[in-house]
């Protein structure tokens, strides 16, 4: 089990999380790797949907957009994006979503908007896209974000969307709510990660459970199945497509 | 229904100062009726489209647009939109008005805008910072339930352009796989140009696939690869190694500058276009 | 997603006193679901159609019904709808609570009820009577123009009913032509029950075509001609001449009761009701 | 021109208000009737709409239902209902409307809910379907019906729909508003129709206009058209159909 990266404890840690026949609001990037990753594993007849429209997707290589062609293709159903945001997440037929930002704080609000003053950012970020419905709307959320002293922060920048996560993976383990306060607590970290390594890389006083579970190592499933599934999306998208000329 | 070539109808439906939208949600976006505006040289443009993608990162970086409505301004899978955040960061070229939305609430401000009302309704943006940041985000009462919902006023762009995979010599617009809100977009316009793969003598099976009717269409173009690098369903993938290099060109103003310049500006339409990044590879 | 006969569907999601929607306009109407409930005696059923049309007519006569939520309650291109009538006129042979809309009032409501949404939006009613005939028929300002413009309350029906072509093992759906109002019907219920002329094992191609994906579905009932006199287009057509008949049979409750009884409580199922129709020809 | 029918003048003075490429909201029966004859004389590209969604319906034989199979196959395309009265007719893209009505008073309002009381009514009515929202959003409104003094009223019954019709065609001539009082007024009379007739067959004081046009008699071609389309009509409307079983 050595070479194990952060990324792929991420993955995994967030593929575990979600059940067969779940219904699940999709996020490119490590959402959607964690999302395939489940359904090629312990949960084959999971429900993805793209907010492209594409509803039960099963495509054979990661999309590198939200709206990739693999996806239509594999879906069953494509349907227009209001439909998607309307009859689909507002509704409330979405069991799990997923969502990144670029920065979180203690309660689990993010930001995908600015760093900065919103009129004049320091940096402009991508912005919301379906964020703060799919929050607003999911019967749970969950956080997948890298973390340091500048992700996780005391205070946002702008607030994109109001959150509560289930739970937050990232890459030293797994924070979860706090019982009464709701706060954002260490539960759980990485075999090879420590109660020093999370504080250091939080920028609040992190809180850490009594007990703090270790997240079981990848199984070699679990892992050949993640790296088969890399492999074959770089190649993909490594691919020169032939001009349409 | 008049088919036209891509110069005359941008020449005849994008005058400087329009709001223009060019929908199409990753798939079947239409650049080459982009490169064509910025060929066209068009000023102060209101851009509106969910997703701005590279071809609004180009429009902007080249100096087409006074403001942008959008809900995300990324590049999908890769990155920042480079020339958007110079734009907004340090008012290069030009400063950028930024009407900001969510997915939901642009959508909602299409189908408002397509079905003729002023407002579109939703359980979002409450308790988010965009709600005060956009103050065309406001709010309406259930007369039945007293619930609180969010509003968006409706969007009507002077004219809505899209790529499609078909159309008839009617005029009548088919697309198969991901439509987006490309309907919603198109019948909230006072102008529809549609750029085509192929144009058919019919359209079978009519019915539940077409996605616009003849006489909702301004002008058809028949422009094959016109949504490269983004795709068309059956016809080419999307050119996902062409989005990661934009990262890089599209990083620095002098690179993209040579870039746009080289590949769009030196090329008379798309088909040449097409062949100068052929040469280039 | 279960497949079941159409006996045990409507066991299980049609209890007396449900909100029952058969949808389908014109086309695809779900009879042999009608003609079950009818069978098994429902009673105290809130029936909800846009055009509650000759199922509705007969569930009504037949006691099945306590309130009927609707927008045009006539034999299409026939006349009156004569057991409707009785109901309403005479309270024969009950009494009927109506909630009635106009065609773009009840599609607000259904699509409300689909969205989530506690109301809709639309341009209509204003000055009419039906707005004071029908208090759920409200109102709310424009946030930005200041109109005022009318609402219905979302529609969620307990179980939706429709017929379709076709579905695949998994319980996607899949109509061709005449949609109506059956997606958003559907995706406003709690419970959704399908009956369809064919299960096929994939349906090809998917994407754009499927009306409903299977995890939304909670039965699939395999019942071919299940929408006659009403149509599956590629299967069957339409029995005008039926309908044209149905004048006669219904316009009186004698004539009508004895239809019932021999066509329809004496057919233990579809195939022998449709039976029994050939046997009268 | 002997035996020309009522109906067929009326049909035939309907269909010659419409023009080549107008988009038509149409109506069951006389009203599709009208549609068709025009799409088969002199506006062959008038784009029909059925409620139903069918869009730019093209039909061999007039359906009996807003939704006949043959609508479908032979539309443009075919449209989600809501989508047709929020895409279509609210957003104000159908330039004329088709109506009709068990009563209408002298300013064109309408009536197709009650007769008698609406809560314990005489005459239970079909009710309204999508005439409101056409009377409301058309560009302009045509009102089909014949006159008797039971439906040409001073008073509604019930109002289901709020209309003012730039021309009512009935069974003794044609009724258009006076410019300053919106009154219906008589200003074309059949060949065979007398301004009596009228007055008798109206349940207000009709005004009738200084000068009261003759509407042209039908042409060949009109009346030949339109009986080939009715007799195609009849036979397949008669034609008992497999059960499918």
């Amino acid at each position: 089990m050595n070479g194990v990266t952060r990324d792929e404890r991420m993955t995994i840690a967030a593929a575990r999380l979600l059940w067969d026949r779940a219904v699940c609001f999709v996020g490119i990037g490590l959402p959607s790797a964690a999302c395939n990753l489940a359904r090629l594993t312990h949960a084959p007849e999971i429900v993805l949907i793209y907010e492209s429209g594409t509803i039960g997707a099963k495509p054979h290589v990661l999309p590198l957009s939200i709206g990739d062609g693999e996806l239509a293709e594999t879906a069953a159903c494509v349907v227009p994006l209001p439909e998607v945001f309307n009859f689909y997440l507002q509704a409330g037929r979405v069991d799990v979503g997923f969502l990144g930002a670029a920065q979180i704080d203690r309660f689990g609000d993010l930001n995908s908007t600015v760093i900065g003053d919103y009129a004049h950012p320091s940096i402009r970020l991508p912005g919301s896209g379906g964020a703060p419905e799919i929050a607003a709307h999911a019967k749970q959320t969950f956080v997948v974000m890298k973390a340091t002293p500048r992700s996780f922060v005391e205070q946002l920048d702008f607030r994109t969307s109001v959150c509560r996560p289930r739970a937050v993976i990232t890459d030293f383990g797994i924070l979860t709510p706090a019982p009464e306060s709701d706060e954002l607590t260490l539960t759980a970290l990485y075999p090879d990660a420590t109660v020093e390594e999370a504080r250091a890389a939080v920028g609040w006083p992190l809180a850490v459970a009594s007990e703090v579970d270790v997240v079981p190592q990848p199984t070699e499933r679990e892992l050949a199945t993640l790296r088969d599934l890399h492999a074959r999306t770089e190649a993909a998208h490594r691919r020169p497509v032939e001009l349409p000329i | 229904m008049p088919t036209l070539s891509l110069a005359e109808a941008v020449a005849r439906f994008v005058p400087d100062g329009a709001s223009v939208a060019l929908e199409g949600f990753t798939h079947l976006i239409p650049f080459a009726a982009g490169h064509e505006i910025i060929r066209q040289r068009r000023r102060d443009l209101h851009l509106i489209r969910m997703t701005p993608d590279l071809i609004y990162d180009q429009m902007i970086g080249m100096g087409c647009a006074r403001a942008l409505t959008f809900s995300w301004g990324g590049n999908p899978g890769v990155g920042s939109l480079h020339r958007l955040r110079d734009a907004v960061e340090h008012g290069w070229p030009a400063p950028l008005v930024l009407d900001e939305h969510s997915h939901a609430g642009l959508a909602a401000a299409y189908t408002a805008g397509a079905s003729g009302l002023p407002f579109g309704v939703l359980r979002g943006y409450l308790g988010t910072d965009l709600a005060a940041a956009n103050p065309n985000v406001k709010s309406v009462v259930c007369p039945y339930t007293g619930e609180t919902l969010a509003t968006v006023p409706a969007i009507r762009p002077d004219v809505t352009i899209l790529h499609a995979q078909r159309a008839d010599r009617h005029g009548n617009v088919a697309i198969e796989g991901i439509v987006g809100a490309a309907r919603e977009a198109a019948l909230a316009a006072r102008a529809v140009v549609v750029t085509v793969e192929e144009v058919v003598d019919e359209l079978l099976p009519l019915g539940n696939g077409v996605l616009l009717p003849h006489w909702v269409v301004s002008a058809v173009v028949h422009c094959p690869g016109g949504a490269h690098p983004s795709y068309a369903l059956g016809h080419y993938p999307r050119d996902n190694a062409f989005y990661q290099r934009w990262d890089a060109i599209s990083r620095e103003r002098a690179s993209f500058l040579h870039w746009m310049e080289r590949h769009v500006l030196a090329s008379a339409d798309y088909r040449s276009f097409l062949a100068s990044l052929k040469d280039a590879a």
